[in-house]
């Protein structure tokens, strides 16, 4: 049973328009990714996404990694991120939103697990579960030790992340999934909250089930509009800019009603 | 006061209500074009292809400006082959809900409208749209072909010519008589008209002093659409006599009863789909059926009401007569 | 940061600033116009006048749908005659505060549209704007001559033969291409474009059925507007090389900013006055200034920025250089 | 010094569109004027005035005689007053509005004069001027007995109402200022509010002036949109539907400026 969470997404549309902040400053994250830090806040929950546009070049959408003020940690892959790491404190940058639905707490122990950026709003995340009284632990994934991101992030909120490698090269040697087995079997959060890549979302989804952990993963899908308007970003009659990103896998639902 | 019959029926068709997902929204994937109809649209038009694959125009893309939408899509679609496909599929999942299915072309020269309805065609559509108006191609394309009454005649005539099932043409609310084009695309064998399409606009980023869109100009829907699009749907259904889909501005049950009274048979809704999800569908069919069972009246008896005239008695002379018979009452000289 | 100078020119007469009263807002009165003028206006324009006397369009002539009016006032005016006296009386007023004054005629045909503006010219306006755009008038008057490149022409030709004085043509938003109209009307010998006139639309009540305007069908005016407007001005600037009068939806000093970015030399205010009265000329002047003076800029520095685009230098490829002179620039290849 | 009073309005737009309303009754008031009250209440100030609209037929500016039921006070003189006298109960009409300003109390004392229809604001303006605790004193003014109206709703609101006749018929003979003249010597009010024919006002005006007292005069032109923005209700660089149809003059206000 996925289902969209509640809050944001569909019906509550206030900020249509995109919005001129200023770079404040630009903090670099490991040998590939930038935290672009904004002169203002932005009103979003974590996992909601805004579209930052730079006039004349493109306009993307980015997890917030922290709202007040607004920060995205961003991975240069391409044009528009490059040309976002060339700003400068003082440049203008755009941006629209927040869109999508957020991450929704549930229970009282959860378990963040990001893998490349997505790490991005777990960061935010993490710190509103603490300030709910949630217990919180944090699994960071990457390829190698220079891929991980933001664990000193977590560490300055008085987290220790899990980190894992591919290579072995920092933490445990392996993939994420594979780090967290034992720790779901003996000692399981009330749920897991996760974003990254679809292959790491797809065996946590699995992992989850079969631990009967409510899963809620953040997906990823190319986006044009944010708004749920153009169609580009379906999957499976979904509109992930609007019923997602966050989609909720809650194998106690899925079971009740199948 | 019994549940009204809210079915109408356009070109021989029956719409188990007068609701049509307009073309653009939900309208690029079976599964969303499924989820519209699952959540109560009376009939779903699929997103407009052409001959070839277009990514459309690069990002910003889309924006709400609080009044409506501007968007420059730029028509992104998968090509009318992959097309083909997208709508078998989707006819074969809407079938079982009996929700007929619409597709929608557009072209950029009259001959290219015929084959690319040739091949959409094959798809054995319920109804074919033809989409001569969308505002985001001009560069590509030239000015639309909705702007002349001989442009939009020579579309509508090449694409009868090719396929046999009914044609609905869809028109555009930038020209200055828009009842001579109806008349144009209906001598020339439309079985229907869908008004309107989005109205060019610009939006200017203050900053930057850039315009919002990457495409720069786009076209205006939603809710500052409503009064020009109703404006539209009179001034045709004034001209001609084949079924309109009335389309602009529609989010509520009064928006969908007033497109009906100007003139329309069936009612579009696209812009209202992003604000609320596909839910606006059944919001829009409760708030209609409410309104027509609480007056016992019935779509029929609606339709076209906008074109009568109320009648007033001579006014009687003092002293005036109490309660007098005298009544405002509503002839039904059109629809 | 010192006070920018808002002032503009059209056709060599020079306004204080940028903000005109549009034609139809306050026009019909020396006493109303003289108001708007002390409150800030930089220019006023009469309510249009034709050869004879009219009393317009039954009641209701106009009303406030939320996201703009919707009119069809029907050109009240008092004829030529009248008018002339009305425009000597009103600019002998003005002449004391600086502030120009433009008459407004309009015609039912193109013989008596030359007529009419050799009447009006009597009265020494400093510009003369000709209404051939008003929608309101069309079962009187036939499609509006702002609808085709040949009439437009035909009616700026018709003027320009018989006065002297700098002739505005108001065009349309219901066209399909405004640059070739603003093309044609330029060649025929217009020295400025007022840039729009109403969009036609349609308001039903639900309860009757009816129209809400007597005249049944009006013009849209207001925020609902602003975007077409915005868009009007784009494409007629990228097309004539004339000023333009910016009109349609402005309320506040940032539209008035877009205005001029999108290529406008002075903007025109109407349903805004309504809102909030005269006081509305002040209050956007203060803000146009407030928002230059911040940014050190001048009008004339951004007008037309719209139709310029930013220049991104080729993106650095991986590592990313910090703090890189990649920046933003704003070329003006307009205006 | 004529100055428009605050509240109300050029910037206070809400009601743009025509409501449909039912008629609940019809009173007749005198021999050419009837009452008629509506199904609902319309959420209006003494002095303002609404757009009643009868489809096909005409739409036409009334004062609100009573706010909550909603009723105007309207005077058969055409066409458009003659339907409305012609509805029966349960009949649509539509209204838009309220529009323009209304009157404002002054002082704590008050001076209520009405000619003709003019009198119907003064009703709501006697209960509200009560109810804050004013005196009250109302006078009404007619050609002969027959035109008199409303007497009787101030005699509810428990005040004795001055009555005058051009033709002596009922009350004193003659003109209402010439009854008031007595009255303004001895024991002036605070201010004085009327509703009435041009010449009637105008009288008013001067007399007011004379003894200093405030005056807040309702005045009728013709009107149109009833929003100002059509210009037919002009009168001295004023739009009697937006900045009035009450103005303000204040003899000492006007002496200070002058
Ligand atoms: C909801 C959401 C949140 C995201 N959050 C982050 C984040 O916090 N940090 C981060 O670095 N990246 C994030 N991304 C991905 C980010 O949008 C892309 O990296 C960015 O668009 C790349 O643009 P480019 O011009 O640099 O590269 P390009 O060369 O255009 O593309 C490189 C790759 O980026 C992805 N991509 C490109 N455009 C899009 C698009 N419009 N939508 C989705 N993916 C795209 C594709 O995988 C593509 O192959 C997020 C994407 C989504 C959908
Ligand atoms: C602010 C205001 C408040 C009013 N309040 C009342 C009221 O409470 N009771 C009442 O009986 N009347 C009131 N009137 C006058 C009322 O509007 C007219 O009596 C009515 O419009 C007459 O319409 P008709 O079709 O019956 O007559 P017509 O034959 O059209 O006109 C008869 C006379 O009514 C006046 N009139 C007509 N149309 C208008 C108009 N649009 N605006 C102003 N005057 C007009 C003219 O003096 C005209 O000569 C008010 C007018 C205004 C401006
Ligand atoms: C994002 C978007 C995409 C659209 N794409 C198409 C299209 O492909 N073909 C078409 O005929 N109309 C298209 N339209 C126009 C709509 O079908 C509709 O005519 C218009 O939006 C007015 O209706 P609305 O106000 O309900 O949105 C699109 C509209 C929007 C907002
Ligand atoms: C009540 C009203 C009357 C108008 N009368 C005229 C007119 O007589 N001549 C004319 O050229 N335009 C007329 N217009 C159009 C305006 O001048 C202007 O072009 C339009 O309202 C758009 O500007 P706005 O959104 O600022 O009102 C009128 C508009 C309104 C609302
Ligand atoms: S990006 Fe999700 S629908 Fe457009
Ligand atoms: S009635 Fe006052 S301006 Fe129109």
């Amino acid at each position: 049973m996925i289902t969209a969470t509640s809050g944001g997404g569909l019906g509550d549309r206030s900020d249509g328009l995109p919005r001129p902040y200023r770079v404040a400053s630009l903090r670099q994250e490991n040998h590939r990714t930038r935290t672009v830090i904004l002169d203002g806040p932005v009103d979003a929950e974590p996992g909601q996404f805004c579209m930052l546009w730079l006039p004349g070049l493109d306009e993307k959408p980015f997890s917030v990694a922290a709202a007040s003020p607004a920060a995205f940690t961003i991975a240069a892959v391409g044009p528009f991120s490059r040309a976002v790491h060339a700003l400068a404190p003082g440049d203008r940058i755009w941006l629209r939103g927040p869109f999508g639905r957020p991450f929704q707490l549930q229970g009282r122990d959860a378990l963040l697990v990001g893998g490349g950026y997505g790490v991005a709003p777990l960061l935010l995340l993490a710190s509103r579960a603490l300030a709910a009284g949630h217990r919180v632990r944090v699994a960071i994934g990457a390829r190698g030790e220079g891929d991980l991101l933001l664990a000193d992030g977590f560490r300055q909120l008085g987290i220790d992340p899990i980190l894992t490698t591919d290579d072995g090269s920092q933490g445990q040697r392996g993939r994420v999934t594979e780090a967290l087995a034992p720790l779901m079997d003996a000692d399981p959060p009330d749920a897991l909250y996760a974003c990254g890549p679809h292959g790491m979302l797809a065996a946590l989804a699995d992992l989850a089930g079969k631990h009967r952990v409510p899963a809620q993963l953040s997906w990823e899908a190319y986006m044009r509009c944010g708004i749920g308007i153009c169609g580009s970003c379906e999957q499976d009659g979904l509109l992930l800019c609007a019923d997602g990103p966050v989609l909720v896998d809650d194998p106690v639902l899925r079971e009740e009603r199948s | 006061m019994s549940k009204p019959d809210l079915a109408v029926s356009i070109a021989g068709l029956r719409l188990a209500n007068p609701l049509v997902l307009a073309s653009g929204i939900f309208g690029t994937h079976a599964s969303l074009m499924v989820r519209a109809a699952r959540a109560g649209a009376g009939a779903i038009t699929a997103k407009s292809a052409g001959t070839q694959p277009r990514s459309g125009h690069p990002n910003p893309s889309c924006v709400d400006f609080g009044g409506g939408l501007l968007n420059a899509i730029g028509l992104a679609n998968p090509g009318a082959a992959a097309e083909v496909a997208l709508l078998i599929e989707t006819r074969a999942q809407l079938a079982p809900l009996g929700v007929p299915l619409i597709a929608s072309i557009f072209a950029d020269r009259v001959e290219n409208f015929g084959r690319v309805a040739a091949q959409i065609a094959e798809a054995a559509p319920d109804l074919l749209e033809v989409n001569i108006s969308c505002p985001n191609v001009a560069s590509d394309f030239g000015e639309p072909f909705a702007g002349s009454p001989a442009t939009a005649a020579a579309v509508t005539a090449a694409v009868r010519k090719q396929v046999s099932v009914p044609i609905i043409i869809k028109l555009a609310p930038n020209v200055p008589d828009l009842g001579q084009i109806a008349r144009a695309v209906v001598d020339a064998g439309a079985d229907a008209i869908c008004a309107i399409n989005t109205m060019p606009g610009l939006l200017v980023d203050l900053e930057s002093g850039q315009p919002v869109l990457a495409n720069r100009t786009g076209g205006v829907s939603g809710a500052a659409l409503a009064p020009i699009a109703l404006y539209a749907v009179y001034q045709i259904s004034a001209a001609v006599d084949v079924p309109i889909i009335g389309t602009g501005g529609v989010s509520s049950g009064a928006d969908a009863l007033r497109m009906i009274m100007a003139g329309a048979t069936a009612v579009g809704v696209g812009s209202a789909v992003y604000r609320e999800g596909p839910a606006v569908f059944e919001r829009i069919a409760t708030e209609m059926a409410g309104w027509l069972a609480e007056r016992d009246l019935t779509l029929d008896q609606i339709r076209g009401r906008a074109h009568g005239r109320v009648l007033w008695p001579e006014a009687p002379s003092t002293p005036p007569v109490p309660h007098a018979a005298a009544r405002a009452t509503i002839p039904q000289e059109h629809g």
